[in-house]
């Protein structure tokens, strides 16, 4: 696989740009693998380069019902950080960071990570306390973390809403410096290349509709390219977890919701830094290209629909002037979808299942993208080994069962309906 | 807006209610001692892709608590009633022989 | 240069009776009422309008709506500047201000045109496979230069002046497109007997057929359409009014620009988003004609056909007197015979072998020249077109020109029917995309359909119109719309090849994609169009790709061997054009973001000058600052004139809910912890209710007021969900029992007396009322009447001195805590705010929001014994799970300060005294004060059970400020009397 | 409270509520209604958004088994004693605004405001909607061809007539 670098794109250029190879091959399906991965999101793609990478197995696929990138990881807003508050998120999402800090070399494909920074508005004395108690859990945990008052928040970001008519006055805000955000689609398309390069078949258009068994295993899956048979299977379809779950005999505690996205007309920097509002529920970057890139909160009802509704674009619409009134001539561009494994604490589920042969990665929630490269890392490990990796220790299927659930919000069981 | 038809008040914008979640698990009884019926209904979920019953409480309106049946690949709604019509026409059932 | 010199003197939908105004890059330009910023500028010669997102090309204008990708333009300034506007839908006014933008240092002179030269090296998606290194941050660096050279317009940093508005609004039929097919579609529906919106994104009525010349028959129809439509007093003709999205139930999204021209009283609404709920829908959106593909096909000068006519029709306009007509169609000719007939000097290239003879006939009469089977190759041209390549049967020719239309067919607007997800279906026929499927409810019509010749849209328009108006049950006979015929003969189009000398060819304008950019993605593999789209950023551009997407996907067809419904479109999203942020939120900004709400002692507190404090959407009283300079004196004050003689505080914010029915005490016993069947008439009781998972949910106080009736507070935060939720076990799980809540919360006023004087303060405000402990004990109840409205009065203590929560009718609150003030005042009684409430009840070690923080269980808030033995409650089993049970589970403690000079902080971290302090710790500080009492700070704390003995020692550390330490010992959570004497004392 | 506003022929006043909820229990439902219609002396308004006007009560079915009995300015609460084992009442006067409205231009106002379909039967004369107004819970009441009134919590009712005010 030829290498990228300023040089290759000299060369190519003098050359008319013909000589480019292919990212990825257009691969199709052999009769069996030892892994299969299903699901050519973030998540899957990370898992075949790191079992090839980490753990030398090679002989991978990729199954991807559409073209690798078209979930969740290629249209969500790309915030990136490590601000957790609970023992065992704590660690693994700063596990990622640090991956992520080296993810452009590593996979010799830029994913442009901006560590430019994110800050959370706080709205009272007591938010703050909450937000100092989070930076005091970052700091001791060898993260970095500042809490900022009204005026350094002024200084930093100006253009937020400081005036006298603020329904909800800022008091101060947390500040990680090291989030950020990453170009999605370069994410996805980084480790399809670099696992492409360790012979991981990446296929795509290949809908996987149902599960070999040869008793209470599972030896392979049918797809809409036949069947093809596996040693051990990776479940990374995020949304459609339960779907296909539900076709290997697992019993999930997800439901999947609609959350939305929104992009403004390109314009000259304005936004430096990952902002989010703390009084309501709206966030916001600027894309290189220069959208404003925003969200806000859950539809609120289960659904497979990669579209939302015109009410909570408006919600999102009185957030972001509540905050940032300087946008109101700012021109929404497009907004759209995506389909979220929300589990009942809100934290993810990695691990091996009751089935034998099937290994579960999903249950990412809205917080999905920043855990890419440490959910690959460590769902490898689990795959390879069979055995959890130490930092998804705490994100087994059976934690509801015992209590162990990591509920960063504390609004507990069916959160989105709050 | 997905317009949903209380039986009650017409058609309404779906943010006028409050979401309740897939109305197809069953509540333990208030004293039924089995964590594992409790664990089924609190956190299982069979999440479908196609048709859908959950609850919608009409909140800004009459405040009923409504059964929807829609599919949650397009929002199509099939049918709304009360819960606690359905809840009662199912009782009934229950008490009936066989 | 003469002002509107390219101008005719007569025709045109202008008037020429209202001369308007406005400058250009500071360039003084006039033009008419009824032009466009775009008509305008062409009037006046103007060619060069905006340079391109990544090579910084000059740019023209291209078309005649909001399909435009090249003329971008700035508006305004300060707080009113709006970037990105396409000149081709800015309805002219007079003053307005105009820049172009993405230029430095001017529009004819722009520095970054080197990326024209610097093109071999940034090919699409060049920015993947470089800045890598050499350090790990170096892309930060990089980024800096890129993130500067990217964005088109500039956006203020200012607050909009203007003013907004969202309304709702209701049709039976709802037309999307005022052209011919949506005319007679609105006048079918209206004649129908239906109630009909009909929605025109453009200033005037007509659609296609404003590209008519203004004497012509189809002007005379268009006229005698309005003036029908205008008869229906239940038809809505919204003009200047996009449908933007077209969302679930039949809900379209529109924003309506207001009459920029007519002069408005400040304050007036700028745009207006309406939510449009109509029973059917027909969308008559039209098509959008298609450009050619070859090489500097982008330069000023080159416009699409049908927007060259319309220039020239509706606006008067003469943009060029030499003119190439390159065509795949028969569209395109109309304008050439319009141009022509019009003095200029003609030639048109038609891509097919044998142009229809008809066509080929009127062009002889006019003296237009033909050029069959000939296509455009090349074009030379700077800021404005001089020549043009043809390649034709006689080989190569150069033909100058100073204007080049070009139609390369024409795609249906399927995008507001997309929006719900359906895909839309090729047709051969017309090789473009018409709607897929249509829901129930949806209809289309016209051009979308790929029904374009006119006579045909306007019968489709009226079937479909008839049809919606019946499908809502309106179906009174319809009269046929009177024709109009054309004479368009069929568009049959030959798909263009694109043709590609030496100079770029673009596919996307704005983005600036070119057939290499194409070709580049197939060659690495990004073949399917959603990677073609994402790798070249097709597509993503203000205009969202509506002239381009369709060569795109044919090219990449072409180069994969594959059909184009195998290739397929990409998706199509709201909004259809785009929509100001500003008006998606409409009037709720500022203080209307959301609704304040007060207690009825609210103006007390103001005219009293209380410091203020928003606890979700109530405004409470955080101090007052007659007890000191700042909230840490005064809470500190207030608290002190608690414990030693009395205070008042408000509230009225607890949630309070009605609960009856014979079946109350059952209830209650169900959905708290603690048993409530046994509590006696006129007695109160705390009571704490978990959620389903066996985590405390909220806490309050319960008073049976009779056998069958109980009082019910809950926290302020909760009160709506723990509403909802007796609500949903009542009809959802347990129907049988006979029991009705009620949300009362503004029914009552409520005010707390606390501290020794509280009693002696009552027997003073209610000299009529037994108030004696044997009367009115710790945990009773009185009930009575003040001033005709109901008062209860609650004997509870939340700061653990002896205390009243006063209860009475809203409308008597503020007059009641007056008269308790007035009495108070020979007691001491003052009234103190919510920073002291949360002090008190710290030093009495009661919990609040931060200990139940939605993780925290029964036993955790060394709460369990409240349920004791109990079964059979909500959320009782699962609060059993082993993790919840766990030795080392954090528990509530108390914390006691033990360095001089230090105090304990909310959110510290404990750790062991002898331990490192990394990772988690043991447990955290919740909540703490300053303790009059101790005379140091005291808190309450989360701490690991195995080490949380009562003496021992932990370290609370705090590194946001800046690594503090602080050593405090733990205690029982309860400073103050732990007896309870003052209760009763 | 009792303040208006008044500006470009539109009218706002705010005035208190005398208001009576009944609810009658699942199952007895007949019996109860029989009774109260006995003791108001008056049909009872049959479905959702009904209501029956009677010697200055307004009477308005807010859900299948509850009633509002809503008095006009002066008049006596009805003497009502319901069966505990039929129903409950509870009062809720002293927590409710109404504001009343008039003027032609007020169904665009209205627009600004509610959810409400201004000439739908629904929303005709006579009739009640009850629905949100900017996230609060609100009773609508159609009380002419070009006035209606808005029954809304108190704790709200400032901020609500502020919106209508600037609209
Ligand atoms: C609008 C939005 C905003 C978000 N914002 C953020 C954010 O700011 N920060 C953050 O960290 N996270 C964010 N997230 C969450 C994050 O995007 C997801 O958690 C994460 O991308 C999920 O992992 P993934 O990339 O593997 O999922 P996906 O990209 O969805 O991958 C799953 C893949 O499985 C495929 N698949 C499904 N079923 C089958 C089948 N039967 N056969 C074959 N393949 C199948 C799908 O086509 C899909 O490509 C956001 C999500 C959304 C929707
Ligand atoms: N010569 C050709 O080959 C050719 C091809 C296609 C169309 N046409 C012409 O198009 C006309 C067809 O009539 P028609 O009515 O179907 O199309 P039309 O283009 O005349 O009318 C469509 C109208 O819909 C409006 N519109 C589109 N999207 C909108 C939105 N989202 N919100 C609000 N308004 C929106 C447009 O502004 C336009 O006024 C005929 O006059 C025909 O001559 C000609
Ligand atoms: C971070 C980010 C930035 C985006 N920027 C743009 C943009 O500038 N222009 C655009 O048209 N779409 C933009 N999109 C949206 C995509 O076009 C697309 O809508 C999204 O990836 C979902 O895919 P879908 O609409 O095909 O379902 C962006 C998406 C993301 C995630
Ligand atoms: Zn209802």
């Amino acid at each position: 696989m030829a290498r990228y670098s300023a040089f290759s794109i000299l060369r190519n250029a003098l050359s008319g740009q013909k000589n480019w190879q292919r990212a990825w091959r257009a691969a199709e399906p052999k009769s069996s693998y030892d892994v299969i991965v299903i699901g050519g999101g973030g998540h899957g793609l990370a898992t075949a380069f790191y079992l090839a990478e980490n753990h030398d197995i090679r002989n991978v696929a990729v199954l991807e019902k559409g073209y690798v990138g078209g979930g969740n990881v290629g249209r969500n807003t790309t915030v990136i950080r490590s601000n957790y508050l609970l023992d065992g998120n704590t660690q693994f999402y700063e596990f990622s960071m640090k991956l992520w800090e080296d993810m452009s070399r590593a996979l010799n494909f830029n994913v442009m990570f901006s560590q430019r920074g994110q800050l959370v508005t706080a709205h009272s004395a007591d938010q703050l306390d909450g937000f100092s108690h989070r930076a005091n859990v970052m700091r001791l945990n060898g993260i970095d973390a500042d809490i900022l008052d009204r005026e350094e928040v002024r200084r930093l970001v100006p253009y937020l809403d400081f005036s006298d008519t603020a329904r909800f006055p800022i008091h101060g805000a947390i500040f990680q410096g090291r989030a950020g955000t990453a170009r999605h689609d370069a994410v996805a398309w980084g480790y399809a290349r670099a696992a492409d390069g360790h012979g991981v078949d990446i296929i795509q258009n290949c809908e996987v509709t149902g599960f070999v068994r040869n008793g209470d295993r599972i030896v392979g899956v049918e797809t809409t390219k036949g069947r093809i048979g596996a040693g051990k299977i990776g479940l990374a379809v995020a949304g459609h977890t339960s779907v296909l779950g539900t076709k290997a005999g697992l019993e999930l505690p997800i439901e999947s919701h609609v959350l939305q996205a929104f992009v403004t007309e390109p314009l000259k920097p304005l936004v430096d830094h990952v902002v989010a509002y703390g009084a309501d529920h709206f966030y916001v970057s600027q894309s290189d290209k220069g959208g404003l890139v925003f969200g806000g909160n859950l539809d609120g009802y289960n659904s497979y629909a990669q579209r939302g509704n015109l009410g909570v674009v408006r919600e999102v619409a009185e957030a972001a002037i509540a905050l940032m009134p300087c946008i109101s001539r700012v021109r929404l561009l497009r907004h759209w979808g995506g389909v979220m494994d929300m589990t009942p604490d809100a934290s993810p589920i990695i691990c091996p299942t009751p089935i034998e042969g099937l290994y579960l990665n999903g249950g990412w929630c809205y917080g999905g993208f920043k855990a890419t490269p440490a959910s690959g890392w460590c769902f490898a490990h689990t795959i390879a080994t069979g055995k959890p990796h130490p930092l998804i220790a705490a994100y087994g299927l059976d934690r509801f069962r015992t209590g162990h659930t990591l509920d960063e919000a504390g609004v507990g069981p069916s959160a989105w309906l709050q | 807006m997905l317009r949903i038809e209380c039986p009650c008040c017409g058609p309404r914008d779906h943010d006028e209610f409050r979401y309740g979640g897939d109305a197809s698990v069953k509540r333990p009884a208030h004293d039924d001692p089995d964590p594992e019926a409790w664990h089924r209904y609190v956190y299982i979920r069979t999440n479908p892709a196609g048709p859908h019953r959950e609850f919608w409480q009409h909140v800004t309106g009459c405040r009923q608590w409504l059964v929807v049946e829609r599919d949650t690949r397009n929002h199509a709604i099939a049918a709304v009633d009360f819960a606690r019509k359905l809840r009662a026409r199912k009782s009934t059932l229950r008490k009936s022989p066989a | 240069m003469s002002s509107n010199h390219k101008r005719l003197s007569m025709g045109g939908r202008i008037d020429r009776e209202q001369p308007v105004e406005f400058t250009f890059d500071g360039r003084k330009l006039a033009g008419y009422r009824g032009d466009t910023l775009a008509s305008a500028l062409l009037a006046n010669g103007v060619t060069l309008v905006g340079r391109s997102f990544k090579y910084h090309r000059p740019r023209g204008i291209f078309s005649a709506g909001p399909e435009e990708p090249n003329a971008l333009v700035t508006l305004g300034s300060a707080g009113r500047r709006e970037p990105n506007l396409p000149a081709t839908t800015l309805e002219l006014a007079d003053g307005m201000v105009v820049e172009s933008q993405n230029r430095w240092p001017s529009l004819a002179f722009d520095v970054q045109s080197v990326n024209g030269l610097l093109a071999p090296f940034l090919s699409a998606g060049f920015y993947y496979k470089t800045f890598m290194g050499p350090t790990r941050r170096a892309w930060m660096f990089y980024e800096h230069f890129i993130r500067k050279a990217a964005g088109l317009g500039r956006a203020g940093t200012d607050a909009d002046p203007d003013r907004y508005e969202v309304r709702h609004a209701f049709a039976d039929v709802a037309i999307v497109g005022g052209g011919p097919a949506g005319l007679s579609a609105a006048r079918a529906a209206a004649a129908a007997g239906a109630r009909v919106a009909l929605i025109e994104q453009d200033f005037l009525l007509g659609g296609q057929l404003l590209a008519e010349p203004s004497d012509s028959a189809a002007a005379s129809w268009l006229k005698q359409a309005e003036a029908e439509l205008e008869g229906f007093e239940t038809a809505a003709l919204m003009k200047r009014t996009a449908a933007f999205g077209s969302y679930d139930g039949n809900v379209l999204g529109l924003v309506e620009q207001r009459d920029p021209t007519d002069p408005q009283p400040n304050g007036e609404t700028r745009q207006t988003v309406t939510m449009l709920r109509a029973r059917s829908i027909v969308f008559a959106t039209g098509a959008i004609e298609r450009p050619m593909v070859f090489s500097n096909n982008d330069r000023p000068g080159v416009m699409l056909a049908s927007a060259a006519r319309t220039y020239l029709n509706r606006f008067a306009v003469l943009p060029g007197k030499k003119i190439i007509v390159a065509t795949t169609n028969d569209g395109a000719w109309r304008t050439a015979f319009d141009y022509a007939a019009a003095g200029a000097e003609v030639t048109v290239a038609d891509l097919r072998p044998v142009p229809p003879a008809a066509l080929a006939a009127e062009a002889a009469w006019l003296g237009v020249v033909v050029r069959a089977a000939t296509r455009i190759v090349d074009l030379n041209g700077g800021h404005a077109v001089r020549r043009v390549t043809l390649n034709g049967p006689d080989g190569q020719s150069e033909a100058a020109c100073d204007l080049v239309c070009v139609s390369g067919g024409w795609s249906p607007t399927v995008h507001l029917t997309s929006h719900l997800g359906s895909k839309p279906a090729y047709r051969d026929d017309i090789d473009g995309f018409v709607p897929g499927s249509f829901p129930a409810g949806r209809f289309g019509a016209g051009a979308m359909m790929g029904t374009y010749a006119t006579g045909d849209a306007i019968e489709d328009g009226h079937r479909a119109g008839t049809e919606a108006a019946s499908s809502c049950g309106k179906s009174a006979s319809v009269p046929a719309p009177s024709k109009l015929d054309l004479d368009e003969t069929a568009t049959i189009s030959l798909r263009e090849i694109p043709s590609v000398g030496r100079g770029k060819a673009f596919v996307d304008f704005q983005m600036d994609v070119t057939t290499e950019d194409i070709e580049l993605a197939h060659r690495e593999g990004y073949e399917s169009v959603e990677h073609l789209k994402r790798y070249t950023t097709l597509g993503m551009g203000t205009d969202q790709g509506k002239t381009s997407n369709f060569a795109a996907l044919a090219a990449m067809a072409t180069l994969r061997r594959a059909t184009i419904p195998k290739t397929g479109v990409t998706t199509f999203r709201p909004p259809y054009t785009p929509v100001a942020i500003g008006a998606l939120a409409g009037r709720a900004t500022g203080h209307h973001f959301k609704p304040i709400r007060r207690t009825p002692m609210h103006d007390w507190h103001m005219a009293n000058g209380a410091e203020m404090l928003e606890v979700g959407l109530w405004m409470r009283p955080y101090f007052y600052p007659q007890s000191g300079r700042d909230v840490n004196d005064a809470y500190v004050a207030e608290m002190r004139n608690v414990r030693q003689a009395a205070g008042l505080m408000d509230i009225s914010t607890l949630g309070k809910i009605d609960v009856q029915g014979p079946d109350a005490a059952i209830f209650l016993d169900r959905i708290y912890a603690n048993g409530f069947a046994k509590l006696p008439v006129g007695r109160a009781r705390y009571g704490v209710m978990l959620r389903d998972d066996g985590i405390v949910f909220d806490d309050g106080t319960t008073t049976r007021l009779a056998e069958n009736r109980f009082f019910m507070t809950t926290s302020t935060a909760k009160a709506a969900d723990v509403l909802s939720r007796l609500e949903f076990l009542l009809d959802t799980a347990w129907p049988d029992l006979r029991v009705a809540v009620t949300s009362v919360s503004d029914e009552w006023a409520a005010m707390s007396v606390a501290g020794p004087n509280s009693r002696a303060v009552l027997s003073a405000a209610f000299p009529a009322l037994d108030v004696s402990d044997e009367a009115l004990p710790h945990m009773g109840l009185l009930e009575s009447e003040w001033e005709g409205r109901a008062l209860r009065i609650l004997r509870l203590s939340y700061s653990g001195e002896r205390a009243y929560e006063i209860y009475v009718g809203a409308t008597a609150g503020e007059q009641l805590w007056s008269r308790l003030l007035e009495a108070g005042r020979a007691f001491d009684l003052k009234p103190y705010g919510v920073e002291a409430l949360g002090a008190l009840r710290v030093e009495k070690g009661h919990v609040a929001g931060p200990e139940i923080d939605g993780r925290t269980t029964l036993d955790d808030l060394g709460l369990g014994r409240m349920a004791g033995k109990r079964s059979g409650f909500v959320g009782d089993v699962l609060r059993r799970r082993p993790a919840l049970q766990a030795p080392n589970r954090q528990r509530l403690v108390g914390l006691e300060c033990i360095e001089d000079g230090k105090r304990l902080r909310g959110g510290a971290i404990l750790f062991l005294p002898d331990e490192k302090p990394y990772g988690h710790g043991r447990g955290r500080v919740t909540s703490v004060s300053f303790s009059p009492e101790r005379g140091h700070y005291v808190g309450l704390a989360l701490l690991a059970g195995d080490v949380a003995a009562e003496g021992s020692e932990v370290v609370a550390v705090y590194p946001m400020k800046d690594d503090e330490t602080v050593r405090a010992r733990i205690v029982s959570p309860v400073f103050l009397d732990p007896q309870g004497e003052r209760l009763h004392g | 409270m009792a303040s208006s506003m008044s500006s470009r022929d539109f009218s706002l006043s705010v005035a208190d509520c005398p208001l009576i909820q009944v609810e009658g229990w699942d199952g007895t439902l007949t019996q109860f209604e029989k009774s109260v219609s006995a003791s108001l002396g008056t049909k009872l308004p049959a479905s959702v958004g009904e209501t029956v006007r009677h010697k200055g009560l307004l009477i308005i079915r807010v859900a299948p088994r509850r009633l509002w009995l809503a008095l006009d300015e002066g008049t006596q609460a009805p003497a009502l004693a319901v069966d505990p084992d039929l129903g409950c009442s509870v009062p809720l006067g002293e927590g409710r605004v109404r504001l009343k409205m008039t003027g032609p231009d007020i169904a665009r106002l209205l627009s600004g405001c509610v959810t409400v379909d201004w000439h739908a039967p629904a929303a005709a004369p006579g009739r009640a909607v009850l629905t949100s107004f900017h996230h609060v819970s609100v009773v609508f009441l159609r009380t002419g061809e070009t006035a209606c009134e808005l029954i809304v919590p108190r704790s709200f009712a400032r901020s609500l007539s502020d919106w209508i005010a600037d609209g």
